[in-house]
C-alpha cells in the first residue's frame, strides 16, 4: 500500500491520461439534476459534486442484458457458441465510492461460490476501481452500521481523498491501481505521515450494528414487522435494480426463427412472478413476503452461508424508492426491537 | 473461455411416448458421444431442459441412473418452453443441462423396507429411484408402492405399473380420485393419503418417499406419522420457479436453502427446520 | 394538523373504519401512512408535498381486504377514485374519501360531490412537462425518433411507473405474459419503448395526470412527457375525459384526415 | 432518409379485415388487375381485432411498410368493430408520431368487398411510396439491440 500526494488540479491531467489509455471509462455524469455512470471521453465531464449516482456501478460486471450464449438451428441439428472475448473490456471505474467498490464482493461470491460464472469473472477481473473516499454524506447513506465507512478502502484498487484545497491523498491498494498511477508518475510525490486522512473524511454515526440485525433476524421470521413495513410497498424493481449488490436475474430466451440467444437479465424479488409456479401457487403471495426476503436474504442468509454482508449502506435504494421505504429506518426499528 | 456453466448439452430425441393427455415422456441420447459415456447422474437430480427459441424449464430426470445409454424425461404441457417440447419429434435435438441437486440417499435405506407415495405426475422422480431400487432389489427390504391419479387415464408409466403389479416382490396400490375410475378398473378408488392408510405398511426399519402437489403432501405427512413413520425416514421433494438451477439466480430458496442446491430431496426434518415458504 | 389528526381518529375509535390511508413525513419528502390505531393518526400531514396516488393501494387485495377504510387523498386520488368507479374496482360502500381544503377536512359522501370537488379545485399545469412538448413537438420526425430512443434506452425496467399507478391494476400485465412474448422482458431501447407504448395507450383516456409514474422513476426519465401528451391528445380529439375511458367506447361520428 | 438505392424492394405487411378488403383483394385478383407482389397479407376477422402492437412487431420483424385496412364505416360485419379501430389508430397514430416513429410509412385505408381496383391502387401507392423513402433501417437497427453483442463463431 503506497501513500501518495497529488495537486489536487492535476486530477483532471492524470485521468486525461488514464482515458487515452484504457478503452472504457465510467465515471459520475450529471444528467438533469442527478447523477449517473457513463463512460466518458474526456475528463471535463465528470460531476464531482454530487453524493453518489442514482444506479450504482454493477452494470460494468452484471449488465443489466447480457447474453448467455446463442444457437443456431438447421434441420434437425442445433449449433451453440459462446459470446466473443472482445464483449470483455478494460475498464476503470472513475470517482466511484468506498460502497460501491465494497458491493462487488457480495456479487463476486454469489456468482463464484460453487459454480465459477464465468461471463461475470471475465468482465469484473478487468475493472479497475479508483474510489474517491466521502467527505460529507446524505441522510439515506448508513455504510458505518454495516462494516463500511467514508475511508474505507476494501474493494478499491486506489482511494482518492481530498485533503484539501492544494493537497489529495491518492491511496495506491493493489497492482492494479499501481498500473494507474505509473501513467502519470510524474504528477505524484510521497504523502508524509502527518498527512492525516480521517480529519477529511465525513462523520456517519452508526445507526445499528451487524450483530443487534443477525440476532433479531433470526427469530424474525414470523414477525408482523414485515406487515407493518411493507405496507406502502408498491413492489417495483427500483431498489433492488439500483442495488450495488442485488444479483437475482433472470433467464429469457431472445429467438428469431432458426436461431436466437439465451440472455440473462436482471430481475426482482419484489416481483410476484419472481417465485410464481405455473400452477399459479406463490410461495411468496404478499409484498410483506417479499419485504421480508430482501431483508433476509442480505442480512441473515447471504452472512450465514457465504460470510459476506449483502448490504454496503449505499442508500440508493431508500433514494429510489417511490414511497420511501428507507432501510435505514426499517434496519433501526429491527435492531432495537426486542423479539419475545 | 472455459466451460460456460449456462451452456446445456444437446440430446436427440430418440422416442416420444404419449403417457396421458398432455404428459410425454421424452427418452434422449447424447448427441457428443463422450458427453454421453462421461455423464453420471444420481436419481433424485433434476434437470433444466431447453427448447431453443423457447426457453428453459426444470423437472426431474425420470429415469434410473443405473439405465445407462439414455435418460428419460416426463412432462406435462403447460406454458410456452413445455409447449415446445411438446413439438419435439423423434430425431430432433433439444438442451439439456445436468444434474442439478441433491439426490435421494439410497445407500442409506440399504437393508431397510421402502413406502413409495407418488400423486400424478409426480411418479417420474420417483420412477428413477425405484428402478434404480429394483435393478439392486435383493440389497433391500420389501417395496411398497402407492400411486394414484385424477382418472385412469391419466395414470402414468402404464406399462411399467403393470410389470410392477406382476413382480412377486414389488407391492403396487393404484388408485384414482373419485369419479375418476372407469368401469373394468380393479385398483383402489380414493385419495392417495387415505389409500395409504388403508394399505397401513408397517414403518418399523422403514422409509417412506412422498413425491406430490402440496395438497398431497399436506395431508400425507400426518397419515405417515399416525402409521408410526419418524421424520428422518420420510423424504420428499420441493417444487420451486427455476431459472438457473445452480444457485445463482436467487429465486428458489426456502429461507436459507436454496432448493436447486441444498435440494430438492429433503428430509421431513429439514423441511420441519424451514420456514412455511413454500 | 391536528383537526386532521383528531378526525381520522375517531374514525377508528369509532369503529367505522378499520384502516387509514394518508400521508406522514418521510424521509426528504411525505410518503405513504397506514393508520390501524387513533394514535398512529398523530403523524398524519396534508400539504402540496403529499404527492404519492394512494389510489394505488384501493386495488390491492392483501391491504383493504374485506372491511371498511379510509383514504386522506390528495386532488389526484380523488379523481382517481372516480374512474375507479367507473371502472368497477373499487366498492364505494367500503371507503370513507377524505381531503383537506384550505385547513378544513372535507369528507365526501357521493361521486357527484367528488366530480364536483374535482372541477372546481383543478392545479396550476405543470409548465415543465407543458414546455417540454412542445420542444418534442417542434423537432422533426428523425429527432424526435433520436431523442426517445436515447431518453429510454436507459430505462431499466423496474416498472415503478407502472407500480405507481393507481389504474395500473392488471393482475397477470402484458410484460408478464410469455404466450405470447409481446414485449421482451430485457432492457433494449426498442423493447422499452415498446413497453412505454403499451402502458400509455392502455392509459388514453383512463389517466387521471397525477404524474407519479414520472416521479417514481428512479432515473428520471422523461415518461410523464408521454401521459400528458396522451391526456392532451384526447382532450383534443375526443373533447376530454369525463365520458370515461376512450378506447372501450367508440362514437359514429369520430373525425379523422388519414384514412383514405 | 438516405438516397434510394435503385434495387431495394420495400416489404410491406398489409392487415386486413376478412369480410371487406380481404374480399377486395380477391376481387383484384379475379378481375386480372395486376399489383405489386410486395405485399404481404395477414388476414383479421375484423379491423377491431388488429391490436395495435402488430404494428410494431411488423416493423421489428423488417417491413419497410404497413397497410392497414377495413370495412367503411357502417359497414362492419360486427357492427361496431371498425368504428373501434378508428379510435385505436387515431390515438396511436399520435403517440407513434409524437415518439418519431415515421407514420407515413403506414398507409390507413378502408377498402370495401366491392372495390378491386382501390385495393390495387393502395398497395401500388404505398410500395411507389416506400420505394420512394427507402427502408426503415433505423428501427431495424434498434430491434438488433442485442447482436452488438458479438458472438465467436468458430
Amino acid at each position: 500500500m503506497e501513500r501518495l500526494i497529488i495537486k489536487s488540479d492535476n486530477i483532471g491531467t492524470w485521468l486525461a491520461k488514464i482515458i487515452d489509455s484504457v478503452p472504457r471509462v465510467l465515471a459520475p455524469v450529471k444528467d438533469g439534476d442527478k447523477a449517473e455512470f457513463k463512460s466518458i471521453k474526456s475528463a471535463d465531464g465528470v460531476d464531482y459534486d454530487s453524493q453518489t449516482t442514482i444506479s450504482s456501478v454493477k452494470a460494468a460486471a452484471f449488465p443489466r442484458t447480457e447474453t448467455l450464449f446463442a444457437y443456431e438451428k438447421e434441420g434437425m441439428e442445433t449449433k451453440l457458441y459462446n459470446v466473443a472475448e472482445d464483449n470483455f473490456v478494460e475498464t476503470v471505474i472513475w470517482r466511484a465510492r468506498p460502497c460501491d467498490a465494497v458491493g462487488f464482493k457480495p456479487l463476486t461470491s454469489i456468482f463464484n461460490w460453487d459454480y465459477k460464472d464465468e461471463l461475470y469473472n471475465q468482465r469484473y477481473d478487468k475493472i479497475a476501481i479508483v474510489t474517491f473516499a466521502c467527505t460529507s454524506a446524505d441522510k439515506c447513506c448508513f455504510c458505518t452500521s454495516v462494516g463500511g465507512g467514508p475511508g474505507n478502502t476494501e474493494g478499491s484498487d486506489i482511494q482518492v481523498t481530498m485533503i484539501d484545497k492544494e493537497k489529495t491523498l491518492v491511496e495506491v491498494l493493489t497492482d492494479k491501481g499501481e498500473k494507474l498511477v505509473a501513467l502519470a508518475k510524474d504528477l505524484f510525490t510521497a504523502a508524509e505521515d502527518s498527512i492525516d486522512k480521517e480529519k477529511a473524511l465525513a462523520d456517519i454515526p452508526a445507526k445499528f450494528t451487524k450483530e443487534q440485525i443477525h440476532e433479531n433476524l433470526a427469530k424474525a421470521f414470523d414477525s408482523p414487522v414485515w406487515k407493518a413495513q411493507s405496507e406502502r410497498c408498491l413492489g417495483c424493481g427500483a431498489c433492488a435494480f439500483v442495488c450495488p449488490t442485488c444479483a437475482c436475474f433472470d433467464i429469457q430466451e431472445d429467438a428469431h426463427g432458426n436461431h436466437g440467444r439465451r440472455v440473462r437479465c436482471w430481475d426482482s424479488c419484489g416481483f410476484s412472478l419472481f417465485t410464481q409456479h405455473t400452477s399459479g401457487h406463490n410461495p411468496r403471495p404478499t409484498q410483506a413476503t417479499r419485504w421480508r426476503q430482501r431483508i433476509m436474504h442480505k442480512f441473515s442468509y447471504m452472512p450465514d452461508r457465504l460470510n459476506v454482508y449483502g448490504c454496503t449502506g449505499c442508500g440508493r435504494c431508500s433514494r429510489a424508492c417511490p414511497v420511501d421505504m428507507n432501510i435505514a429506518e426499517h434496519l433501526t426499528s429491527i435492531a432495537n426491537s426486542s423479539h419475545e | 473461455m472455459s466451460r460456460n456453466i449456462y451452456m446445456p448439452y444437446i440430446m436427440v430425441v430418440d422416442k416420444v411416448i404419449d403417457e396421458a393427455p398432455g404428459v410425454k415422456t421424452l427418452r434422449l441420447r447424447f448427441e457428443n458421444e463422450e458427453e454421453g459415456n462421461a455423464f453420471e447422474f444420481k436419481a433424485g437430480n433434476f434437470a433444466e431442459y431447453s427448447a431453443f427459441g423457447e426457453g428453459e424449464c426444470t423437472f426431474c430426470i425420470a429415469s434410473a441412473p443405473t439405465r445407462k445409454g439414455y435418460v428419460e424425461c416426463t412432462f406435462r404441457k403447460a406454458g410456452r418452453v413445455t409447449s415446445g417440447l411438446d413439438r419435439l419429434e423423434e430425431g430432433m435435438t433439444m438442451g439439456f443441462r445436468a444434474p442439478l441437486g441433491n439426490a435421494f440417499p439410497i445407500e442409506e435405506w440399504k437393508g431397510k423396507n421402502l413406502v413409495f407415495v407418488a400423486g400424478g405426475i409426480a411418479l417420474p422422480p420417483m420412477r428413477a429411484v425405484i428402478d434404480n431400487v429394483l435393478d439392486r432389489r435383493d440389497e433391500f427390504g420389501d417395496v411398497t408402492i402407492v400411486y394414484g391419479a385424477k382418472t385412469v387415464n391419466d395414470l402414468v408409466y402404464k406399462d411399467e405399473l403393470k410389470e410392477w403389479d406382476e413382480r412377486p416382490d414389488v407391492t403396487l396400490v393404484q388408485t384414482v380420485d373419485p369419479g375418476g375410475e372407469t368401469p373394468d378398473w380393479k385398483g383402489e378408488v380414493g385419495f392417495v393419503p387415505s389409500v395409504l392408510e388403508k394399505a397401513d405398511p408397517k414403518s418399523d426399519n422403514t422409509v417412506a418417499i412422498v413425491c406430490g402437489p402440496p395438497i398431497m403432501i399436506k395431508f400425507t405427512f400426518p397419515v405417515l406419522e399416525k402409521l408410526g413413520f419418524k421424520d428422518e425416514n420420510t423424504f420428499t421433494t420441493l417444487e420451486n420457479r427455476m431459472k438457473c438451477g445452480i444457485g445463482k439466480c436467487g429465486r428458489c430458496n426456502v429461507g436459507p436453502m436454496f432448493v436447486c442446491k441444498d435440494g430438492p430431496v429433503f428430509s421431513k426434518v429439514q423441511l420441519n427446520a424451514l420456514p412455511p415458504e413454500f | 394538523m391536528s383537526k386532521l389528526s383528531e378526525k381520522t381518529a375517531a374514525l377508528l375509535s369509532e369503529g367505522t373504519v378499520k384502516l387509514i390511508i394518508g400521508y406522514e413525513q418521510g424521509t426528504e419528502h411525505p410518503r405513504p401512512a397506514f393508520c390501524h390505531t387513533p394514535e398512529d393518526c398523530e403523524r398524519l400531514i396534508f400539504n402540496d408535498e403529499c404527492k404519492n396516488n394512494l389510489g394505488v393501494y384501493l386495488t390491492k387485495k392483501e391491504i383493504i381486504g374485506e372491511d371498511k377504510i379510509a383514504v386522506v387523498g390528495n386532488y389526484f386520488v380523488i379523481k382517481t377514485v372516480i374512474q375507479l368507479n367507473r371502472e368497477n374496482q373499487i366498492n364505494l360502500d367500503n371507503l370513507v374519501l377524505m381531503t383537506v381544503d384550505g385547513d378544513e377536512v372535507v369528507t365526501f359522501s357521493s361521486i357527484d360531490e367528488m366530480q364536483q370537488y374535482v372541477d372546481t379545485h383543478e392545479p396550476a399545469p405543470n409548465e415543465k412537462v407543458l414546455a417540454a412538448i412542445e420542444k418534442i413537438d417542434k423537432m422533426s420526425r428523425e429527432e424526435r425518433w433520436a431523442y426517445w430512443k436515447n431518453a429510454l434506452s436507459t430505462c431499466v425496467r423496474c416498472y415503478a411507473c407502472r407500480a405507481a399507478c393507481p389504474l395500473c391494476y392488471c393482475n397477470r400485465c402484458i410484460v408478464e405474459d410469455n404466450c405470447p412474448q409481446w414485449i421482451e422482458p430485457w432492457s433494449a431501447p426498442l423493447s422499452n419503448m415498446e413497453w412505454q407504448i403499451n402502458r400509455i395507450m392502455h392509459m388514453s383516456g383512463r389517466c387521471v395526470g397525477c404524474g407519479e409514474c414520472a416521479a417514481a422513476c428512479p432515473l428520471d426519465l422523461p415518461i410523464g412527457i408521454l401521459t400528458k401528451k396522451m391526456g392532451i391528445d384526447i382532450k383534443q380529439t375526443f373533447g376530454g375525459w369525463k365520458d370515461g375511458s376512450v378506447l372501450s367506447t367508440y362514437s359514429i361520428d369520430d373525425k379523422e384526415n388519414f384514412i383514405k | 432518409m438516405e438516397e434510394n438505392n435503385n434495387n431495394f424492394e420495400p416489404r410491406i405487411i398489409a392487415f386486413v379485415c376478412n369480410w371487406c378488403t380481404y374480399a377486395g383483394a380477391d376481387l383484384t385478383g379475379t378481375s386480372r388487375i395486376k399489383y405489386a407482389t410486395n405485399v404481404e397479407i395477414v388476414r383479421f376477422p375484423c379491423t377491431g381485432r388488429i391490436d395495435f402492437m402488430l404494428l410494431l412487431k411488423a416493423f421489428a420483424g423488417g417491413a419497410d411498410g404497413i397497410i392497414i385496412s377495413g370495412c367503411h364505416p357502417n359497414d362492419c360485419h360486427y357492427t361496431s368493430g371498425n368504428f373501434h379501430a378508428r379510435r385505436r389508430w387515431m390515438v396511436f397514430r399520435d403517440m407513434l408520431d409524437f415518439m418519431g416513429i415515421d407514420i407515413e410509412r403506414i398507409r390507413w385505408s378502408w377498402v370495401s368487398a366491392a372495390e378491386g381496383a382501390k385495393w390495387a391502387d393502395v398497395v401500388n401507392d404505398t410500395v411507389n411510396k416506400i420505394r420512394e423513402m427507402g427502408p426503415y433501417t433505423e428501427y431495424k437497427k434498434a430491434a438488433k439491440f442485442l447482436e452488438e453483442e458479438k458472438i465467436c463463431h468458430e
